[in-house]
């Protein structure tokens, strides 16, 4: 199959998407500049042109409230926000409202918005531009909230997204743009719900999304020059969670590993573990552990950040303490972002 | 206008009034219905002004205060005492409650009950009638006091820019709650001078003159149609009774007696009806016999909420999400 | 001691507070409105007057960011939120901003904002009133966040964010308002992170905070009658969390039952599940089990409503469940707030 | 004024630019201050002529262009090269970098990266003044993208109900990023009118003007200390460098070569000199003195933060909270 890059093939769906149903439309705060959201937005202005890709004043908890509207009659709508952590200003129209339309309004339709955000890391992005939130949005029942990590499954889920009925939130790591892998020409809808082996193994399971499945691949690679395997699951979306496929992975090799790039408190790492203590408790032989950033903000100066972000070496680093007998240390790994250079 | 036209104003401000008297009596000795109620009792000049003024396929949000809005954009009257009593033949299916209505035949496109949320939803309705190049309007009914909300300034400046088919309509009934304009707004200034800051056209009307709010509306409904862009109206009235419930609250903890009576005096239908008695001398007969019909109307409607079933329990998980499978471990998305 | 009720409770702290610190001040919605948010507001009010209770304009996220300023510089700013769920509108001001101040402005001092605001139930509050965001607001670090059970912790917990220099938000359960307890006449603090036993037991542990402690103590109570011993965890604070009262408490009895007011998923119960999985996973005798509302926005129509909270009866039943060969089924309780009475 | 503050104005705005030229230079090339900047290069009169109108206890926010108001407000320049190398004797300890600066001894309360977050932060100080009875006035810059967060319209409706000492200083240099206000805001509006609906004093300035500037702001600050209430500066200004980092970026992507040349024909800088020129004709020979001996301070400042440690990543977890236990089995709070 053909490779595309991450932010080639969200390009790609956002095109596909727009060419086969007219009802969707782009908007967000720069989605309509020279560099398109770090590219995804580009093709489909060249495309479509400023009455389908279209910016919009700062003003996020209008333009959430705008899109819920556009969406209820019948628009559909795909908002675009260059940082996540912008969320917070929307989440009053995605969560008091969008999550809740279908349900609080007796089940005759929804409003279908979608909304892509980008997770800032690294280059000091500091502690309002890195935040990842999808325990926060996943916490609510009515919303859809995914994090691709492939760039088929970006392209996947939202075709996905843009062809349901349900709100739905897609967090993106900036870390993850160019890296390319086999994607699928057609527009081939990944669902929500369904995880996946990113990687087989029998020794310890290692849980994660987004940026951490390829943390956790490369953790992985380097326990299995010590002999140790390790299963990497994808849960692609954190809701709806595919808790069967955790679970039977627990089930096969007793330890568990959760890899999250938001704090564990409340966070996807406990919502992880939490399943798995409900359902199959009986199989582990370890404690579960999650490699998550440290209880603090996301600091600035360089040494700090690198020291906040959990890694491939952490995560090997947890698995290892969870073999009985293997070896104590494996050789470091740098950062799986690393080529990154700046200035930013 | 013709006289005619006028009559239906009246009547339709008539109706409204004896289907909340009725509903507000209702709730306050039965306490069946268990959801926040916010009555219009004293404010229906301003629904039924404006709501007369679209078009069915016209679609109106409103905030919490929304029976009023909703009869007058012609929502479903048996469906909204059904959704009162919590049942499934509300009109969202009990789910919603007083401050979640919705009639989608009727132009009705939803209330909601945290301030300045539907403001946005009309601009993103009126958004999508203008990418469709549909005639068709979009409306909000908000009160003074989710006009402090910053997502009021954030639409009016997306509607203004786009030049969208919205109408803003600020029924300033003088308080939130119990605080009063004073406490929460800069004196000497008003709601709509701040809508001309975006460019927008504005107006403030009597907002107890039924015939006065619908001029203004018709205009600005028109206006919008036809390309013109946004306004929006700030319409003066008052809330008779207590801000959330059926009873009356003129104690003198936030206002006094003799404000609510000066108000009460400038009742809207009888405002209206006085402006007709020239040309309509049997006005006060047909008052009589509209409120009769609709006496009846809101009784039957009452039968028909009370006869209606509770949402099943074993449905409770429905309608979250379209249908999909859920875990089948913990029944949990 | 002498008792007060849980209404009465949060009014002697505030006004006492303010007596003590002349730079606390009360600001929200109608706090200086005749009901005074439930009575708690209203005491101070008439001592102190309109200078120091003050009414402020609907505008949640400029309230938020203006107590940040305030605070900054010097003064000690209580906002009260008439409902929990407004609280999104103001969520980057708190979680932004006030969460980060300290350590992103390099520990030069913190904002103590301290804001309360009441979680609605019963009398169809329906979905976006009667939301309890502690998981939402517990996942970032930089904040405290406490749910008193007790008149006594109400007071205690509120003493204590008036005199840290913490950003803090208190969680008060509109059921709880009536309840009455002992309460010192002192302004005693009670420190955040230290939970309390609420009543000892030794086959199951039920780990709750706010009105699901009652409900929990009221499971308790039932079951005893069946022979059954259950130890009921009161958090208090669900940041910082505190993990050792509830390690040591299921090392003891083997069972893990979470009770929450708020959903399973990203929700308190997932944490405190994870952190027994990270701790004493081999402690456990059975699976975890989270009574939580099931996934799905609150309803209005009575029954649902029922059928949505959790309640001690089904706390009942998942305590239960765990204990081998014990009875099946135990008697049907009422409702801990069924007391109230409309209309509203 | 006299000449010599005149000349002081323009001695600082050449002060900010050769700091900003000299740390965009070191950025680009060395690639060791990791942390996105944003320059104010060609707006150093909104920033100079407003603070100098300040007092040293009166306190400045601002948004993430921030090195030009906290250099102007007397902000440490040693602390701020240091802190955008990211080491422990930056203002922010290395933890904020270039969109988080603070210098309390100065009167810099701290600047933020999200659009218009501190603009109520300036209102709630200024409340704090006003309930002390403290003679200080609260400042906050934003750009003209910031106005269209609504929190902007609620804290200006908060700040003029009580009169609080608060100026607003808007920074319009016609752009939010790549997009112009063509693109975001009506047009034939203006962001200092939307003050007025309000009922505050607001005004529009030529913000390369720094004399204008100045004047205007010694009034809005000087009345807002005399207790008239706040004040609106709409300042219109251009940055010449691109949105975020050290290059130019006129390459007709979203500006013109020529939009930019034409700002630049109107430097602050030169357009001070050129006024002053009469009354002091050595203007140009003292910009060049005032530019070596800037050089020099930077070059001392540049050392000095090459020389700082960074923050010890053992000390990751501190000053999260006021000194605490952390949960002895995790680690966490
Ligand atoms: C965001 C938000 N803040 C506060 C409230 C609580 N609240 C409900 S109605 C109301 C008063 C609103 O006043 P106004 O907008 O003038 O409408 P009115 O009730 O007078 O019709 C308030 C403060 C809310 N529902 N939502
Ligand atoms: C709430 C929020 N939305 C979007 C952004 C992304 N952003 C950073 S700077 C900027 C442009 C702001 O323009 P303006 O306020 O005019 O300031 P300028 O950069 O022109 O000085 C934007 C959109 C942000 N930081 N915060
Ligand atoms: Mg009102
Ligand atoms: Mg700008």
């Amino acid at each position: 199959m053909r490779k595309l890059t991450y932010w080639q093939a969200i390009s790609e769906a956002t095109v596909q998407c727009m060419a086969e149903d007219p009802a969707v439309f782009v908007a967000g705060e720069g989605v309509d500049d020279d560099k398109g959201i770090y590219g995804t937005t580009r093709a489909a202005f060249e495309r479509f042109g400023p009455t389908r890709v279209i910016d919009v004043p700062n003003s996020e908890n209008a333009t959430a409230g705008i899109a819920v509207g556009a969406a209820a009659m019948g628009r559909r709508p795909l908002i675009v926000h260059s940082r996540a952590d912008f969320l917070f200003l929307a989440m009053d129209a995605l969560v008091n409202l969008a999550a809740k339309w279908r349900y609080m309004y007796g089940d005759q339709g929804g409003v279908p918005v979608v909304t892509r955000a980008v997770v800032g890391r690294g280059w000091g992005q500091g502690a309002t531009h890195s935040q990842s939130l999808q325990s926060v949005f996943g916490h609510f029942p009515g919303l859809h909230v995914a994090m691709p990590a492939s760039p088929a499954d970006a392209k996947g889920l939202l075709v996905q997204a843009l062809r349901a009925q349900t709100p739905t939130l897609l967090l993106e790591n900036r870390g993850l743009y160019r890296m390319a892998g086999e994607v699928p020409e057609e527009a081939v809808a990944v669902p929500f719900g369904r995880g996946r082996i990113a990687r087989p193994g029998t020794d310890v399971t290692v849980v994660a999304a987004s940026l951490m499945v390829h943390e956790a691949e490369r953790a992985a690679d380097l326990l299995a020059e010590q002999g140790i395997s390790v299963e990497v699951v994808d849960v692609r979306s954190v809701r709806p969670l595919d808790e069967e496929l955790i679970c039977a992975s627990v089930a096969r090799t007793g330890r568990l590993v959760v890899a999250d790039t938001s704090w564990a408190r409340y966070g996807l790492a406990a919502e992880v573990a939490a399943v798995v203590a409900e359902n199959v408790f009986d199989a582990l032989r370890r404690p579960v552990r999650r490699v998550t950033p440290p209880d603090c903000p996301a600091p600035v100066s360089h040494p700090l950040e690198e020291a906040f972000h959990p890694t491939a070496d952490r995560i090997a680093a947890a698995c290892l303490e969870m073999v009985d007998g293997g070896p104590s240390q494996v050789r470091k790994l740098s950062d799986v972002t690393a080529g990154f250079v700046g200035p930013y | 206008m013709t006289t005619n036209d006028r009559l239906r104003l009246v009547r339709d401000m008539v109706r409204i009034r004896c289907a909340e008297e009725t509903l507000a009596d209702l709730y306050r000795d039965e306490q069946l219905m268990r959801t926040p109620t916010h009555f219009s009792i004293g404010q229906e000049a301003t629904a039924v002004g404006v709501c007369a003024a679209t078009r069915r396929t016209d679609v109106v949000y409103s905030a919490h205060r929304s029976h009023a809005p909703y009869l007058a954009k012609g929502g479903d009257l048996h469906a909204l005492v059904a959704e009162l009593y919590g049942k499934a033949t509300g009109c969202a299916g009990g789910r919603g409650g007083s401050v979640h209505l919705v009639d989608h035949a009727a132009g009705f496109g939803g209330s909601a009950a945290i301030l300045g949320e539907m403001i946005p939803v009309a601009v993103g309705a009126a958004w999508a009638f203008a990418m469709e190049g549909a005639p068709r309007v979009a409306l909000t009914f908000f009160g003074d006091g989710a006009s402090e909300e910053g997502v009021f300034h954030e639409s009016l400046n997306f509607a203004a820019l786009h030049r969208l088919p919205v109408v803003f309509v600020c029924e300033n009934n003088q308080y939130s709650i119990a605080s009063p304009l004073s406490a929460r707004q800069p004196a000497g200034t008003s709601i709509w001078q701040r809508a001309l800051g975006y460019g927008m056209a504005a107006s403030r009307i009597d907002g107890n003159d039924v015939f006065a709010v619908h001029e203004a509306a018709r205009g600005a409904v028109e206006a919008a149609r036809a390309g013109h862009g946004p306004h929006l109206l700030e319409l003066d009235t008052y809330r008779w009774r207590e801000h959330v419930g059926p009873n009356w609250d003129e104690d003198g903890a936030y206002r006094t007696h003799a404000e609510v009576a000066s108000w009460m005096g400038r009742c809207p239908i009888r405002v209206a009806a006085d402006a007709l008695r020239a040309e309509a001398p049997s006005i006060d007969a047909r008052i009589d016999t509209w409120r009769a019909e609709c006496a009846e109307e809101v009784a039957r409607a009452v039968d028909f909420a009370r006869a209606g079933a509770f949402p099943d329990v074993t449905d409770l998980l429905s309608g979250v999400y379209e249908p999909q499978p859920l875990a089948a471990t913990t029944g949990r998305n």
